[in-house]
Formats: C-alpha cells, structure tokens, sequence
C-alpha cells in the first residue's frame, strides 16, 4: 500500500469533498506555529505530495482541537487527514517523534505529568 | 391456554366483541385449523391455543373485519406483521377488530416431525420443552426444538408490533440475521447447482395453490392468474416453467410486503421451500435499500413503490459477486 | 435459432418511446449496424414494463431480455425510471438467484442522443447472450415450433 | 371479427433496398384477422394515405398496420388519415421497419425475415386494440398565483395582459415580497423600490387582477382547467373597503414596541401598522399579538382616531372558495436560520449581519433612514464610532455545504456573489473612507454585465476580495470584531479587525412551500424546491398538469431571471386558459373496480396524483353486498406512464393503448 492509501485507510477521509475554501485554515488556532495548513495537509495528501508532510514539524504543532473538523463546510474532516499523516510517520521504525529519554529533559515543575503522559502516548507508536 | 380462553369469552359476555377468531384441532391434535366463534360454549368446546397453533389469522380478518359488528383475534408476534400490512393497505376495518397479542415459543412443524424419522403419527402433544410423539408404534419424546421448521427455527421477531392488550409478556425483534443463512448458502453455489435446486423444488410444484391461498400478502380480490386480461391466466402446467413463472411472478407480488410468515412453505404438500425465495426478495431489499421489514409499521413506503435518486443499478447483479 | 448452422439468439428490447426508442431510430437514422436478432417492443415508459412481460419472452423463447429508458433524472414521467431501476435489479437478482444466467438479463439507460450507444449496447448485449447459447432455462418447451 | 389492412412502405429504396417489400406483404395476408396487404412506394404521401383510406372503405377495415418508417416520424400522419376515413385513428398501429431495420441491416434476408415478424406484432396489437376517444374537460378562465413577490406579480401581470381574471393570494399584509426590502439592484444600480412599487400599483389598478393580501391557501382540489381552491383571508381587524391607508392609527397607536419585521427587527413598529409606504393595498393591519385592546380590551385609539370607521376588533378569519383553471406556485424563498453557525459570532454581536439585513441598513427609507450604521449604534448614530470603517464580507454562509450542519444547504444559492459585489460597490461609493473585505470561496458572475460588474469592485472600487473562508468572528469588549480567516493566495492567516461583519447566508424555499406543493400534488426536490416537469425542456411548468412555478420556488434565481421565469410562466398559463377545453390522451390508465383491492400501491406510484379512492358497494358471488376501497384514475390528470399498471398486484389497473394483453400479444408475436 502506498503512503497516500495508508493515510486514507487510517483517517477514513474522502479528501476529493474539499472544495479548496481554506475555512479550516482561517479557523485554525495554531497557524501561526505550522509551516504547512491544514488545508494544504488535505491538498497534497490528494496530490500524493507527502513526503514534505511527513518531514514537517506541522505534524507535531496540530493541537487536535478540531476546529477544522467542526468547521468544514464540505465534511472533509482535515484534523483526521493530519493525525493519519502522523500516525503514518511515527509508526515507521524508529520514527518515534519523543522517545522515552527525551522525556527527562523535558520536565520542568510547571508541566504537569499528565502532559507528559499524553505527549509521550500521542507522539510514539 | 386458560387466559386465553377466559379472555376471549370475557369480551364475547361484555359485548365488546360478537366473534372470536382462533384456533382449533383438526382431524388430528396437531392438524389445528382456524376458526370464527361465537359463544361460550363453542369456546370451551373447541378453543386450542398451544405449540401446534401455526395458522396466521390476519388474512381472515379482510373478509371477517368487513361483517356485522366487532371480533376479537389473536395474534401471535409474527402474525401482528402481516396484520399491520394489511392494514396499510386497507385492507382491513382497524375499528371493527379487536386484537389481543399472544405469546409464542415457536411452533411444531410436523414437516419436520416427519423428517426425523415418525411415521404414522396420530397426535402429539408439548409440554413447552418436550414433544411427545404418538405412533402407531408408540411413543417417544423429543425436544420442542428440534421440532421447529425452519420458519421458527429463525424466528424474525417474538414483538407485537401491534395489539389493543397483550397476554403474557412481549418479546424482542431478532436481528441477528440466521434466516438468511439458507438463502446464502443457496448463493454461494454455482448457477448450475442453483438451478438444479429450484428445478428440482419447483418441479415438484402441483399447482394447488395453497401457497396463494394462505399467504396473507396474497389476498388480491381477484388474482392475476385468474385474470383473464392478464395474458399469464392459469392453465394446465405441461413442464417446469409454468411453476417458474407461477412463483416467480407470485414472489414479485409480494416482494417488499411480503412479512416472511412462513406459512407459504408451512401449507405447501410438496414441501417446497418456498419461503426462501421471499426471504431472497427481503435479503436483497436490505441490501439494496436499506433494511426493510414490511408490517413493522403502517407508513412507510413499501421498498417497490419508493426509490432514492441515487439506488443502485440493476448490474450490481452481475458486479456483486458470486457465483454465477 | 440456428441460422446457417450458427446459433443466433432472439433479443427482445422493450424500449420507453421517449428516450431509448428514439434513440434507437437515431441509430437508424445514422445507418449504425447491431444484429437483426433484436427486436425492439415500444412501451411508454420503462416502468410500464411488468416483469410478467419478462418472463414471457422467455418463457416463449427469447434467449435475452433488455429494457433501455431515459437515464435517471431524464425520465418524461419524471420518476418511471426509477421505480424500473428498483424492479428490476430485484427481478434480475431472483432470476440470477434461480440459476438463470445473469448475462440473459440487462437494463441500460439510452437518451434520445444516444444512438451510438444504443448501437453499441446491442451488439455488446447479442454477443454476451448468443456465447451462452440457447435459452433452455426458461423456455416454454410447448412454445417451440 | 377483425379486419386488418397491411401497407408496406418501400419508402423510395429506404426500405425496399434491404427489405423484401413484396415479401413482407405476402407472407402478413396469411396472418389470422388479415384481409387486405399491399406494398407501395410511398404511403406517406397523399397518394399513400388515400390508399389507406380508400383500403379501409371498400375492405371494411377494422385496423390498420403501416409498415414503414419510426411512429414517431408518420403515426399522426395515418392517425389522421384513418380517421378521416372513419376507423378510430387509435386502430392504427406502426412496424417500424426503416429506422429499426433496413437502415440497420445489411442482408435482405435477414432484414425481409426481420420487417415480417415486426408486422407481426403490430398485427398482434392491432387485434387487440379498442377504439378510442380523447376525453374533453372544459377550461375555468382563471388563474391563482400563490405569492404576491415579484415573481407572483410578474406572472399576474401578464396573465392578465393576456385577458385573463387572475387572483394573487399573499400572507403578508401587502404584495412585493423580498424586493421591497432590498435597496439596489445588480448590475445596474437602480433602486428596487422604483421599478418595483409601478408594478405593485399596476397590479392594484388591474381589473383582471384581484389581490388577496394577508390571505393563505387552505386547500386545493381537482385537475387542470377545474381547480377548487379555499382560500382564507385572515383577519386584519381592518375593513379593507373602507380604510383609506391615511395612517392616522399609526400614529396615535400607544404600542410601540413590535419588532419591525419589514427592517428585520432592527428597528420597531406600532401593533397597527402598514408595512411600508408603497404597500400594496395601503391598508393597516392589527398585529393581534400586541394590540392592547385585542389582548385586554383596553385602548381602542386607533378606532376613535379612524375617520373611516376601518376599525372592526371583531373581524373573522373568512374563507372564500373560488374555481381557476391554471395555478402558479410563486412562493418565494428566505434567507436561512443562522444560529447554528456560532463561529460567525451572529448571535453574539449585533455588528455580525445578514446581507438583507445589509440592504435595510442602507436604505433611505431603513432603519437608519439610509446612513449605514452599525447596528450598535442604531440609537447614537452621531456617534463617531458609528460608521463602520473596515467592513468584512464573508461569502457562502449555509451555502455549498454538506450535511454536516443542520440547516446548511449543499447547492450554491447562486445571488450572493453579486450583490457582494454590488454592497461592497455601494459602500465604497458612498464611503471611500471604508476599508472592505471580501472573502470567497469562487466568485461566481455568469450573467450579463455581472462579471463586467465585479470587476468593477475589484478594479475601480479597490475592494478587497481574498480568496479564502473565514474561520472565526470574535467580539471584543470594544465592540469590534476580531476576524480571522484564511488568505489562500498569500497562504497565510488573515486577522482583520472589523467593524461589521455581513454574512452572505444561503437562501432556503419558503416554510410554506411544503405544504403548497403536498396541496397542489406537485412534487419537490429534497431541498423543498418545487420540481420542474422537465429539467431542461419544461422549466416552468410542474410535473402536475395545470401547476406552474414562477421565480425562487423553483431554484435560487436573481431578479432578472425570476422575472424571465415569471414571463415564460405566463405564457404557459395564458396557453393553457385560451382553450375552452381539453382533449385528454385517451391512452390513460384505468383501474377494474371488479379486481382492485385499494391497496394504495398505485396512488404511491403515480408521479401525477392522478388516482384517487372511493368506497363502493358490490355484490359477492354469495348475494351480499359488501363495501370495498377502489381506485379511479382522473383521465385528465393521468399521462399514461404505466407506472401503476406494475405497481398493481392483481392485474386491476391497465393501460389503453399499451396494455397487459397488447404488449403480451406483441411478445409472442416477436418470439414465435
């Protein structure tokens, strides 16, 4: 199966339904932080472009809120697009975004645990 | 039953009702046969409600309901389908029938009492588990399940879907989908092995029409096939086709009203499975459409008079898969 | 029906007068051959079509049965075709589920326009039926002359 | 007995080159019923047809059968021909052995074999062929237009143009619907009021034309050319005849404060009140709901103040019955409930508005008697924070959207593009000061002048149009809003900080469309927009026979195009009423009372609401008479489609022309 199959089957998303009107980028909360948008996640995963994607820090600044999911007038769902792109990176081998000695360097007294916990679950396989 | 039967002489002694419509035996205990009662007496004397009582009451009440007065009958949770079928299609006066939902356990099929092995039966009588089984070479008790046909045996529903009182406690609907299993199994053979099948059952076929008879959905005033501005009007069966078509056409009548009673298959002498081909019209309407059950209810639309603007092609029948 | 020690299959189309039988003149009209074994029967609209007439054609020897009509959304009743379309999948499904061969059977939406496809449609149809060969199981064998 | 008379055409070498015309006519006299065949050169032409004719005096015919080119192209032809004749021209039937066969074979063998067993189906139909006679039913020179809009008043007019008496059933208190709230119309700029209130008056003066205002269809029976329709006439609490729309009540009414639905609640109005200046009739109407004396029968001003005595608090809803021979579905649209979509924060700040709330804004005679305000600021508008200076209009709101969210539609409404372009225009016009965005999905201008007229925004006005959606309104405690939204082009985050917000929403059928069209038996699409008979062919008429559609009820229009449709609607009508009667096709379905068990399954069938019920007594075979539901079809209303026939499980419903038995008869035929 090729990455764009893979991605699809995961996020269970029909991206051909965008019709290219950017609200989930204009809604976006995080855009600031992300070199590629939620609608360009959708665009080139259509276009099969990927490799940039699964390369991109992006994948680690969405925050999952799901605006864009909520907002989408079309129903593509493009938070869905961009957990498949991540889930398609971290479970290459030792694709691992945090890897378990990471974690100590990351702690500081302010963070809470569950923070960490929660990163560690969302970034590794 | 008791209740059932003080029931019923309750409502004839309170004028709700001036006839019962029930059950009664036959030559034989298991040979029950319908019934219009109208007193007390009658009642007491022929009255029967127990396992062997598997005649579906609703197609009566189109004649019965358009008499004099009110009646009472009885409907066990699959005959309420057909009922509220037929009500739907105007069928039958609601407001001069009284309904009282009866529980059912499943019923005996002497078909398959037959099949195990009895011969010469002259009665038998269950216990609620156990049949036990009169010969002329004696007796033997078997388990009630076992006894089943395979209408029971895949019971669609043990819901009153509709009723003015309940006796005893109401059921739930089966979802799990086992009457199909016979249709696919059917499916996964090959064309050739199919026809074979149907050719083999159907040739059987003697053209009493008792299928037709018995069906509740088949309760037109006058047949197609015995109509002669139809061009398909009855006559002499010279081979296997004239049964084809007699069933294929009759299937279709019935195909998204037909409520899967079973009593087609139950009445046939032949025993032929007819049954299976109505459940292949309900299997594909699922499929197709949407799951259907017709009788559920009295509005929606039947699935042949409806349509959506995006329904299948008919060549999904040569793309689905299968065999061919 | 064997024409010169070939087999040749007797195809009866029953086409809705408004699209499908107009698009089968306009194949005339374009001179655009299919086999004489079809012979076309014109109804009003595709869902005027009984599964009953089906059947007979069968039962009296056709070896294939097609109905063409407006594509849907075109239909001149506005919704005939649909109800064909629901017919007939479920008419084709029990025949295929009786053992009859599944190419025999074919709906195809032909416009008024499209006298090529009708064309085309046809002969892809006669050939599908003339390889299964004569229909034996479905036939009224009193029929036969 | 029947006697058929055969004629095979060779149509020049057209047939006879692939068939053997000859042969063909030989081998059809053996048919049983077969007195007479012959072939001949041309049978269409008068030569032919006088064969046929005179075939059919000396031979007695009882049916004929033209072998020859497709029904389509010459069945009228010897319809006619047979009928002048004396045989029923519905004894004729077509082979088609040209367009169906020679022009498709090449092998006269085969093409001969194929032409003879065409002939003998048509000669299998024929046999079973009844004479037949259109029905006639006679034309009511009326016609109803239910929506007093532009479309409604557009149709009227013409109808009535025409000659025609036409009556305009509206349930607001005046006709002109949408357009007398709207301030300017795109591309030429002109304001709506003055071309529209002409045509209001005009509707008025008409003598053809009868408006009932504050009035609704209650019911609808019948067929085309014999509708019965019962109207209500809801009560005003004003005698129409007698008020002279002087709005002295108006004045003196102490209840001030109704929301002004006119200006879409932005302002108020008195609970006696006539909607706006040029209303159509200039009669006032109490708002039960706030009048003090209906509430508590206290106050009774506005009846002491009525020099014409108009005022009658006891006023019943009436209901008048009337016959028409055409009715008009012109029933408007609305913009859709906006709640829903939080995001645009339209709930929240009075400063996020509709585009028609835009349009009463900048009214002269609106709210803020022309000045565009923010809504905010309605009541200090000296204020210097009243004017908006950046203005930020977002596109396709409820508009070409999935499911996803209840209540948002998945078609384009079509308008909203241009009279963005048009308020951005207007805004920039009036004040060059204001900043003005635009963020779109696709800008969508086919039309004349339309593309011409957005550029023109774009170029001459320096509105900024960004290609992207906006993703969130936030209101600031300033009473600003912050808008964020996505620049596609420039792939970056937008933020602008708005004054005024202007949501393009979608536009929806009217609430009332439904139940006029479950009335009217008219058919809808899944969006409630009336069904046109055909997409391309019959855009104006309904699939119902007799109901026509005029302007949005049938799909999002502009004004242009509403009043084109309204026109062609017309027309139709006007076609329709010119006839004294109408001769049916007799080619109808009919049901056999003997044989139907009124199971309903045909009625669900019928894409005309042609079949009807009724419960008839019969005699049983045991002497009873017992009372059973049948069906019968209204041959005026039915097309002939057969839908039922199928649909019919007993055989009871059946087709003239094509029935069971006919088409039956033409399978064997073609099988033997």
């Amino acid at each position: 199966m090729d990455r764009k199959e893979e991605i699809l089957l995961i996020s269970g998303v029909n991206v051909r339904k965008c019709m290219r009107c950017g609200k989930c980028s204009g809604t976006c909360p995080n855009y600031d932080e992300m070199e590629y948008h939620p609608h360009q996640f959708v665009y080139m995963v259509e276009s099969g472009n990927i490799e940039p994607l699964l390369k991109s820090e992006s994948l680690y600044k969405c925050l999952s809120c799901f605006a864009c999911v909520e907002r989408c007038p079309r129903d593509v769902e493009p938070a869905k697009i961009i957990e498949a792109v991540r889930l398609s990176a971290i479970r290459q081998k030792g694709a691992n975004h945090i890897k378990a000695e990471n974690v100590p360097e990351l702690i500081d007294e302010d963070t809470p645990q569950q923070l960490l916990m929660s990163v560690f679950r969302k970034y590794s396989k | 039953m008791q209740e059932v039967k003080d029931r019923a002489k309750q409502l004839l002694a309170d004028g709700t009702v001036n006839r019962v419509v029930g059950w009664k035996a036959g030559e034989f205990s298991y040979d029950i046969t319908p019934a219009v009662f109208t007193s007390a007496e009658e009642i007491d004397k022929d009255f029967i409600y127990n396992d062997f009582c598997a005649p579906n009451l609703s197609k009566y009440l189109i004649k019965e309901s358009r008499k004099e007065g009110k009646l009472l009958v009885f409907l066990k949770p699959c005959d309420t389908y057909s009922f509220n079928q037929l009500l739907k299609e105007h069928r039958i006066l609601r407001e001069n029938v009284y309904v009282i939902g009866v529980p059912c356990t499943g019923k005996v099929d002497i078909d398959t009492v037959r099949a195990m092995g009895f011969q010469g039966i002259t009665g038998m009588e269950s216990d609620g588990e156990n049949v036990t089984v009169h010969t002329l070479y004696g007796d033997k008790t078997v388990l009630k399940a076992d006894t089943l046909g395979d209408k029971c045996k895949t019971c669609k529903s043990k819901k009153h879907v509709v009723y003015d009182e309940l006796i005893g406690e109401d059921g739930e609907v089966n979802t799990d989908g086992a009457r199909f299993e016979l249709v696919e199994k059917l499916e996964k053979m090959t064309a050739d092995e199919r026809f074979e099948f149907w050719r083999g059952e159907l040739s059987k076929c003697i053209r009493c029409n008792a299928c037709r008879n018995v069906c509740p959905a088949c309760s037109c005033e006058n047949c197609v096939f015995d109509n002669p501005a139809s061009g398909i009007q009855q006559r002499a069966a010279v081979n296997s086709f004239e049964e084809n078509m007699f069933h294929l056409i009759r299937s279709f009548h019935v195909a998204g009203r037909c409520t899967d009673c079973g009593e087609c298959t139950r009445v046939c002498p032949q025993n032929i499975p007819l049954h299976l081909i109505n459940r292949k019209y309900i299997k594909d309407i699922n499929e197709f459409y949407g799951d259907f059950q017709a009788g559920e209810d009295t509005e929606t639309r039947a699935p042949l008079n409806a349509y959506t603007f995006d329904d299948c092609e008919p060549g999904i029948v040569y793309s689905r898969g299968g065999n061919e | 029906m064997q024409v010169n020690g070939e087999f040749r299959p007797l195809i009866v189309a029953f086409c809705c007068n408004w699209c499908s039988y107009a698009g089968a003149d306009l194949a005339g009209t374009n001179r655009l051959n299919y086999p004489a074994d079809v012979k076309i029967i014109r109804v009003p609209c595709s869902c005027r079509v009984n599964p009953m007439f089906v059947l007979r054609a069968f039962q009296r020897g056709a070896d294939g049965v097609i109905l063409c009509g407006c594509h849907p959304g075109d239909c001149h009743y506005t919704s005939g075709n649909y109800f064909t379309r629901r017919r007939m999948t479920l008419l084709f499904s029990m025949l295929d589920f009786m053992g009859i061969e599944r190419e025999r059977t074919r709906v195809e939406w032909v416009s008024a326009a499209e006298g090529a496809k009708f064309a085309k449609t046809m002969n892809e149809f006669c050939e599908a039926v003339a390889k299964l060969g004569e229909n034996k199981r479905l036939e009224d064998l009193r029929c036969k002359k | 007995m029947h006697r058929i008379g055969v004629f095979v055409c060779h149509c020049g070498t057209n047939i006879a080159a692939t068939v053997d015309v000859k042969a063909v006519a030989e081998a059809v006299r053996e048919e049983t019923g077969v007195v007479f065949s012959a072939d001949y050169q041309y049978m269409c032409s008068e030569a032919g047809q006088t064969l046929v004719q005179d075939t059919i005096r000396e031979q007695r015919l009882t049916g004929v059968v033209v072998c020859s080119c497709s029904p389509r192209m010459h069945e009228a032809t010897f319809r006619k021909a047979a009928a002048k004749a004396g045989l029923n021209s519905y004894m004729v039937e077509i082979a088609n052995i040209r367009e169906q066969c020679s022009w498709i074979h090449k092998d006269m063998v085969s093409g001969t074999e194929k032409a003879i067993i065409l002939a003998r189906a048509a000669i299998a139909k024929v046999m079973l062929n009844t004479p037949l006679t259109p029905g006639k039913t006679p034309v009511t020179k009326r016609a109803l237009v239910i929506g007093g809009g532009i479309a409604g008043i557009q149709t009227a007019l013409d109808i009535a143009e025409a000659g025609f008496d036409v009556d305009i059933v509206e349930k607001q208190p005046t006709i002109g619907g949408k357009m007398t709230q709207i301030d300017k119309t795109f591309p030429t700029l002109d304001c709506a009021s003055c071309i529209l209130t002409p045509k209001m008056v005009d509707c008025a003066q008409n003598e053809k034309i009868h408006i009932y205002s504050y009035s609704e269809v209650e019911s609808v029976t019948g067929f085309v050319g014999n509708f019965t329709a019962k109207i209500k006439r809801k009560a005003r609490f004003v005698d129409e005849k007698k008020c002279t729309g002087c709005g002295e009540c108006v004045e003196k009414c102490p209840m001030k404060k109704v929301p002004n639905e006119f200006n879409l609640g932005l302002d108020n109005r008195k609970a006696i009140y006539i909607p706006f200046a040029q209303a159509v009739p200039k009669v006032a109407t109490i708002d039960a709901n706030y009048c003090l004396m209906k509430k508590n029968g206290k106050c009774g001003l506005c009846s002491k103040v009525c020099g014409a005595g108009a005022i009658n608090y006891d006023q019943q809803d009436e209901i008048i019955e009337e016959k028409y021979g055409a009715i008009v579905a012109a029933t408007g649209y609305n913009p859709i409930k906006i709640d829903k979509f939080d995001e645009f924060a339209y709930s929240q700040s009075p400063d996020v508005i509709t585009s028609l709330e835009l349009e009463r804004l900048m009214n002269a005679a609106g709210p803020s008697n022309g000045t565009l305000v923010r809504p905010s600021y309605l009541s200090k508008q000296d204020d210097h924070e009243a004017h908006p200076k950046t203005i930020v209009f977002v596109q396709c709101v409820g508009s070409r959207s999935t499911e996803c969210r209840k209540g948002s539609k998945e078609y384009c409404s079509k308008i909203c593009c241009m009279y963005t372009a048009k308020h951005a225009m207007l805004i920039r016009e009036k004040y060059p000061d204001t900043d003005v965005y635009v963020f779109y999905i696709d800008v969508r201008t086919p039309g004349k002048l339309f593309d011409e007229f957005y550029r023109r925004a774009v170029e001459q006005y320096g509105v900024h149009y960004i290609k992207g959606m906006v993703g969130k309104v936030s209101p600031r405690a300033d009473g600003k809003l912050d808008v964020q939204g996505s620049d596609l082009i420039s792939n970056e985050q937008l933020h602008v900080t708005a004054d005024l917000v202007v949501l393009a929403t979608a536009i929806e059928p009217d609430k009332t469309a439904r139940s006029i069209g479950t009335m009217l038996t008219a058919s809808m699409d899944t969006n409630d927009f009336f069904t046109e008979a055909h997409p391309k062919l019959r855009p104006v008429e309904s699939p119902t026979a007799g109901v026509f559609l005029s302007g949005v009820c049938q799909g999002p229009k502009d004004i242009p195009e509403t009043v084109t449709q309204a026109s062609a609607c017309a027309a139709k009508v006007v076609g329709l009423l010119v006839k004294d009667e109408l001769t049916g096709n007799p080619c109808v379905a009919h049901s056999d009372e003997l044989m139907c068990n009124g199971c309903s399954a045909c009625e669900k069938v019928c894409p005309y609401g042609a079949i009807t019920y009724s419960d008839k007594e019969f005699r049983q075979p045991d002497r009873t008479v017992a009372i059973r539901r049948v069906a019968s079809v209204n041959p005026a209303v039915c097309q002939g489609c057969g839908a039922c026939t199928v649909a019919c499980p007993s055989g009871a419903m059946d087709l003239n022309g094509f029935s069971n038995s006919q088409i039956m008869a033409e399978v064997d035929a073609v099988c033997r």
